[in-house]
């Protein structure tokens, strides 16, 4: 029954995108587009088909080493980014003066573009893995910084008042109370945080790449096949799904209080160990 | 069985000075007057009510006894020790029940046992005792949001008990409550400070309530925060809530209301 | 020290807090000048990896002040930006709204949206030169691609959220959909709405640059990459500052324009908007 | 009076490497022939062929690899006219750098200034009767820091790509060799193409465009000091000139591109030897797997009225410029 | 000046009937009945109290009423109408003051005649003395911001007063008061209600303040909810607070908690 349902929503979701891809088709197949600019659907399934199942080569390696070369980038820089960010809003957090003073300066990061500094970031790193991991990084570590800080400011008056008259001490307030209360803003930077690195890292493989999904896109126009362009960034656009969805999972698994399912799971699951404890 | 409308000093029934304050005032910021000169003490075992209008610095006497705020002026004793921090044998419930979200309802109680030290076999045992005896047993394991608010309010008062402290301090606790889950708590919480024997300092908006549940009922007046009588009540323990319509009740809660008229 | 309820955040004077600004400043860039000078091999190496604020400085004054330089492409960049942002918005405002006017729609645009999301924008940025040709629009297209997701989320966000007896209070008075979405669930969306115009701005700049970046004659993507070519760093460094430096502004003046629209946030506001309607109403206090 | 609008795709413009195009505009030259040509200076994914093929553009500049794409994929594109008649692109090493020709390059790591340029490394390989096996490499941009870190730090022991490029770097103190084979450099590297199908509906006004180019290269090759003044001017690449000793170093490697072969006189002019040699180049890299007929994408049809002006009188100009501007 | 404390009908002062239910159930989802097989009937001028615990489906009934929520089976009607919709002629005040933050006073009180119609000089004049009525002469530039929780709620029933409705009908509109802030605006709701000859129905939670406002109360009990009593309040208008210490009074009193408290 809750499969069945499942697939009839899932059924549903997908007409749409049947439906705009099937005009796609047509109105290409009737000659109305130029197909250098944009190619039918057909051609650019086949040449997934091709990249995935069939193993096609481009220069370095399949697709899979593509993917894996980019995933690779944008984790290693999401991590550094969310390493950063966070520790700068916990002491941002804990500091006034800090933050005060030193954090506007991540502002000012923040407002100045990711591709602008492209070329010093390749200055910096050279032009391997390390300068698409640093411009990674450099955009993506703004919304877990001022996230983490908003959550971690966030701060309920009665559970102060209340740690305090049991005693508790600084970190295990911390521990125990400002950081599982700021879990739902830090999540929430996580999670805009994950697609921010995976642009950085497409903006610094378009700039110099010899790996990576971003580049195969030129890669594949240069040689004229703009099916293989377009069926790049249709593989860039599920991996950004891909990283969306493991966010989207992981928030809803572990700041599970927000919603009554999670809540229910998580209540049965406790009361199941206790009973199997006894 | 008899009320008097007299401030009078009892020493009958009551244990030593455990709370200790005089002429206690204090100031926010330079012209807010939350309390002044403030004369008090309340004795081991006692039930102690506080009533009085909004903003009359019913909250900021707590806050003060916690040790929660510093005090501007007058001396203020606990236990024969001067406050100056909040002290462990002090257990405190607030007007909201103040759980956190990602805690089940035991391991909410469990909180401050938790903050004094790894918690034991003991804690949970007590804890689940406690949270049978506010009558949430099956419910140890839901979340607070899965809990209505009168069962939330159980919870913070099976922490507060859970604490061990033996002085309670209570800020409408039960504000939140229909009148009726307030009364079967009333009744309840009655029962759980005779057992414990603790000291208690109860703040509510209800006259009614204040009355029965106090040996004595504090009536505090605003602008400045001021106590303006002292009322003893002397039903015998337990009480049974048809004393609510007996005419010693009501002539108490007629000295009340005509004490927070007067102002 | 954050485990306290007295308040950390008061409010100190500017000028007490400036000196110490200005003073962290100075310490920063005295760092900065310090490792170009010793922290590399060569001044070479130095001066095209980490110029000295002081020729930064100088290179500003320059394209600012003497050449003029910086002017036009300052001009094209945020003509391109302002639009891209305006446009995004007002996409992904409309597509908010309809939204949360319509179930249907809610359901069948959500999956376009999070694949819009999840397509890093830049990709698509060549195929958006080349579908709209050369020019202002193509970048503006783009800035507005990448400027509408952040008010759509937003606004859609703030307009579902509403207080629900304040819907039921609506419908009590027998208020039409309209009735309610103009005078209930716009005005309580603002906040969230105007954080989403402040997001659409910042977006919108990076479309811009990223659209000059691959094709354009002016702007200040074009620039940079032209200092960048000839290793001019220290002029890279002073195009790129310009960029950060009126981006900062124009943020603080969407900060400065939203406190005053959200006006009912603010204490003071209030009280001032409070007397203004006394008076305007003719009723002497 | 009225003037036809030409619109051109090709890359990074306005820049000296098309210096003819600025004595053109700043003698008046395209006014003269009643044309207005607009360039789109694209670096996008989408290929430059598609542009004639939808016509957004009415030329666009193609490279030797670019050209037999077009062919192999016919679409009826032809080639008319040469623009630079050896390559800019080539394989350069510092200039103290032991390294003396590509074939010593075994071994060793090659900076790319794009995937493209592995193309012209390839070439520069087989000239040189040698192979890629076991040349590395890899992609390194073409931002000025970062070429200067190839050399000065030796992060690769050689760059393929443009002269271009490289132009900034004697700034630094960074001198750079060319290793490639000259062979490899007689190529008809940067040409005009056009869509077929419509190139004789317009040819009236392709025509005029193309000789108005040819007399700027014409100014250049009877003066070639003009091209600095010019360049510096409004109409040109004054950007370049911000510094002087950039925009000096770019002239020196760019000015010679635009003029044809030792001891031919006529402007643009394609021919089908030089074609057939990239032809076959290409084929031995791998990059065409076909020998094509040259009528497939060449054509000849504006070489004549291309070359169809009064020398004199462009000379004159020039002289009359330089008299009020030098 | 008796009570008595059996169900009567009543003809004598008030009106004809103006909301008839008959059997009205109301089940959320497929298994919770909210309200089952409620009779009542409530004549033109009269003022309903209903009271009951926690869940017993009070609001439930008023949402009914006020056509907000459909019932799932039996007959209702107001003024001889089937409710189907919201309708003009009934106000609805809720729990909380739900003011729109970015409107003054006056401004919250005409939303009302602003959704119905472009606002005259004449609606700006009635909401003028709404807002005097209520007692908040001098406020009605000031934010909801700006204004105590009591005013709040002062201008929530001053805006239920200018949508002209004669039903109105309160759920729990002054919970959220102290008890002594909660007693003045009693007695000015039973005066404003009797300047209007309104017909009320009003939830609370507080017996006492049930009684003192009713002509009848209506005493509902939980799973599923039912009407368990409907109890006449024979004391003149307008009533003073002693009446509330007066011996008829608490047998009313004891009587609806016992009705309470069989279930
Ligand atoms: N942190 C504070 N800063 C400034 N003034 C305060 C602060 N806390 C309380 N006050 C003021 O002190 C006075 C007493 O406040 P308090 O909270 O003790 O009142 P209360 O009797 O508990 O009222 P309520 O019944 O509304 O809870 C009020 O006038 C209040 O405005
Ligand atoms: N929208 C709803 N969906 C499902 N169940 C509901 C809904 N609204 C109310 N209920 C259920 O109907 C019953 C009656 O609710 P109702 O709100 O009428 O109670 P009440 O008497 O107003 O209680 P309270 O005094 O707490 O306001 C409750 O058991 C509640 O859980
Ligand atoms: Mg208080
Ligand atoms: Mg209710």
């Amino acid at each position: 029954m809750k499969t069945m349902n499942f697939v009839i929503s899932f059924l549903k979701y997908s007409l749409s995108f049947v439906i705009v891809l099937g005009l796609w088709e047509a109105y290409a197949r009737y000659g109305g587009l130029n197909e250098l600019f944009l190619p039918r659907p057909s051609k650019i399934g086949d040449k997934l088909y091709n990249l995935f199942f069939k193993f096609e080569i481009i220069e370095q390696g399949t697709i899979y080493w593509h993917f894996f070369a980019t995933l690779a980038q944008m984790s290693i820089g999401f991590c550094y980014g969310i390493i950063i960010g966070n520790t700068l809003a916990i002491i941002a957090a804990f500091n006034e003066t800090f933050r005060r003073y030193i954090a506007p300066y991540a502002v000012v990061f923040n407002v100045t573009p990711g591709i602008a500094v492209l070329p010093l970031i390749i200055a910096w790193f050279g032009f391997g893995w390390e300068s698409k991991i640093a411009l990674a990084t450099l955009v993506c570590f703004f919304p877990p910084f001022i996230n983490t800080l908003t959550g971690l400011l966030k701060k309920n008056d009665e559970a102060i008042e209340l740690f305090q008259t049991i005693g508790a001490t600084h970190s295990q307030y911390f521990w125990k109370q400002q950081l599982p209360n700021a879990l739902p803003e830090i999540f929430a930077g996580l999670k805009l945080a994950i697609t921010t690195a995976l642009l950085g890292t497409i903006v610094a493989q378009f700039g110099s790449a010899t790996e990576g999904v971003g580049i195969l896109m030129q890669r594949f126009a240069f040689r004229l096949d703009m099916a293989g362009s377009f069926a790049s960034l249709v593989t860039m656009a599920i991996m950004g799904l891909l990283v969306f969805t493991i966010a989207e999972v992981l928030d809803r698994r572990i700041v599970f209080w927000r919603d009554t399912k999670g809540l229910e799971r998580v209540s049965r699951k406790k009361q199941r160990k206790l009973s199997s404890n006894d | 069985m008899a009320a008097t409308a007299k401030k009078k000093v009892k020493n009958s029934s009551f244990g030593q000075t455990v709370i200790d304050g005089k002429n206690v005032t204090k100031i926010f910021g330079e012209t807010v007057t939350a309390l002044e000169g403030a004369d008090f003490n309340i004795r081991a075992g006692e039930f102690i009510s506080l009533v009085g209008p909004s903003g009359c610095g019913k909250s900021t006497l707590l806050r003060l006894v916690a040790g929660l705020i510093e005090k501007t002026s007058g001396d203020l004793t606990v236990n024969n020790e001067v406050v100056t921090k909040p002290r462990t044998d002090i257990g405190m419930m607030f007007q909201k029940a103040v759980l956190l979200d990602w805690r089940t309802a035991i391991e909410n109680v469990l909180l401050p046992s938790e903050i004094q030290h790894r918690i034991t076999q003991d804690d949970k045992n007590k804890a689940m005792a406690s949270l049978d005896l506010v009558g949430l047993k099956g419910f140890e394991f839901h979340f607070p949001k899965q809990l209505s608010g009168g069962m939330q309010q159980r919870v913070a008062l099976a922490r507060l008990i859970q604490t061990g402290a033996n002085i309670m301090l209570m800020d409408e606790p039960f504000g939140a409550l229909d009148e009726f889950t307030r009364e079967r708590l009333n009744i309840e919480l009655e029962r759980i400070v005779g057992e414990l024997k603790a000291t208690t300092l109860f703040v509510t908006h209800n006259i009614q309530e204040a009355i029965f549940l106090a040996d004595r009922v504090l009536v505090m007046t605003p602008r400045p925060g001021r106590i303006a009588k002292i009322i003893d009540v002397d039903f015998d323990r337990p009480r049974d809530i048809s004393i609510q319509t007996s005419r010693d009740f009501n002539i108490i809660v007629e000295e009340v209301r005509d004490t927070l008229g007067g102002h | 020290m954050s485990y306290s309820t007295t308040d950390q955040t008061k409010h100190i004077s500017i000028f007490k807090t400036l000196p110490f600004h200005l003073l962290i400043f100075a310490g920063l860039i005295f760092l900065w000048e310090m490792v170009n000078l010793y922290g590399f091999e060569d001044q070479i190496q130095a001066d095209m990896i980490a110029p000295r604020p002081t020729n930064i400085v100088l290179a500003m004054i320059d394209i600012f002040i003497i050449d003029q330089t910086v002017w036009k492409h300052l001009i094209s960049t945020f003509q391109k930006a302002l639009l891209g942002a305006s446009i995004g918005t007002a996409i992904g405002m409309g597509l908010a709204i309809s939204a949360t006017l319509s179930l249907t729609f809610r359901k069948y645009i959500k999956p376009w949206i999070i694949l819009m999301e999840a397509t890093p924008r830049i990709a698509v940025g060549p195929i958006f030169v080349a579908l709209l040709g050369f020019g202002l629009w193509a970048a503006v297209a783009l800035a507005a691609l990448v400027a509408f997701f952040g008010p759509f989320v937003n606004t859609f966000q703030g307009l579902m959220e509403i207080d629900e007896e304040a819907e039921e209070m609506f419908r009590s008075m027998g208020a039409s959909r309209f009735q309610t979405f103009w005078k209930l669930r716009f005005a309580s969306a603002m906040e969230l709405i105007s954080a989403g115009w402040k997001l659409a701005t910042a977006s919108a700049f990076g479309g811009a640059l990223v659209a000059e970046f691959i094709q354009a004659s002016e702007g200040m993507g074009v620039l940079i990459s032209q200092y960048v070519i000839m290793i001019t760093m220290d002029y890279a460094f002073a195009a790129l500052l310009s960029v950060t430096i009126f981006g900062f502004i124009l943020f603080k003046i969407m900060d400065f324009l939203d406190y005053r629209l959200i006006f009912w946030k603010n204490d003071l506001l209030l009280l001032k908007e409070s007397e203004k309607r006394r008076k305007k109403a003719g009723v002497v206090s | 009076g009225h003037l036809d609008k030409i619109t051109i795709i090709q890359p990074s413009y306005p820049s000296m490497i098309f210096w003819p195009s600025h004595i053109s505009a700043q003698l008046g030259f395209y006014e003269e022939m009643g044309v207005d040509p607009t360039y789109l200076d694209g670096d996008t994914t989408v290929p430059y062929q598609a542009f004639l093929l939808n016509g957004q553009a009415d030329f666009a500049m193609l490279d030797g690899p670019q050209v037999f794409q077009g062919a192999s994929a016919e679409m009826g594109l032809k080639t008319v006219y040469s623009v630079h008649s050896s390559a800019p692109e080539g394989v350069y090493v510092s200039a103290d750098s032991p390294l003396q020709s590509v074939t010593e390059l075994k071994g060793k790591t090659v900076g790319l200034a794009s995937d493209r340029d592995l193309a012209s490394l390839k070439v520069a390989m087989a000239h040189a009767d040698s192979n890629i096996d076991g040349v590395s490499t890899v992609v390194v941009g073409d931002a000025g820091p970062t070429l200067a870190n190839v050399f000065l730090k030796g992060t690769a022991a050689a760059f393929a790509g443009s002269i271009s490029d490289l132009a900034a770097l004697a700034t630094k103190g960074v001198v750079v060799r060319d290793i490639t084979p000259p062979s490899a450099k007689v190529a008809p590297a940067n040409t005009y193409a056009v869509n077929g199908a419509t190139m004789m509906d317009n040819y009236d006004k392709y025509c005029r465009f193309l000789k108005a180019y040819s007399m700027g290269v014409h100014v250049g090759q009877y003066n070639l000091d003009i091209i600095a003044a010019m360049s510096k001017a409004k109409d040109g690449a004054p950007h370049q000139w911000e510094v002087e000793e950039v925009g000096n170093s770019y002239l020196q490697a760019v000015a010679k591109l635009q003029l044809p072969p030792e001891g031919d006189t006529s402007y643009g002019l394609v021919a089908e030897s030089a074609w057939l040699t990239v032809n076959n180049d290409m084929k031995m890299i791998g990059a065409v797997d076909a020998d094509y007929d040259t009528n497939d994408y060449l054509s000849h049809v504006f070489e004549g009225c291309a070359n169809n002006f009064d020398r004199a009188a462009v000379e004159a100009a020039a002289d009359a410029w330089m008299a009020k501007n030098g």
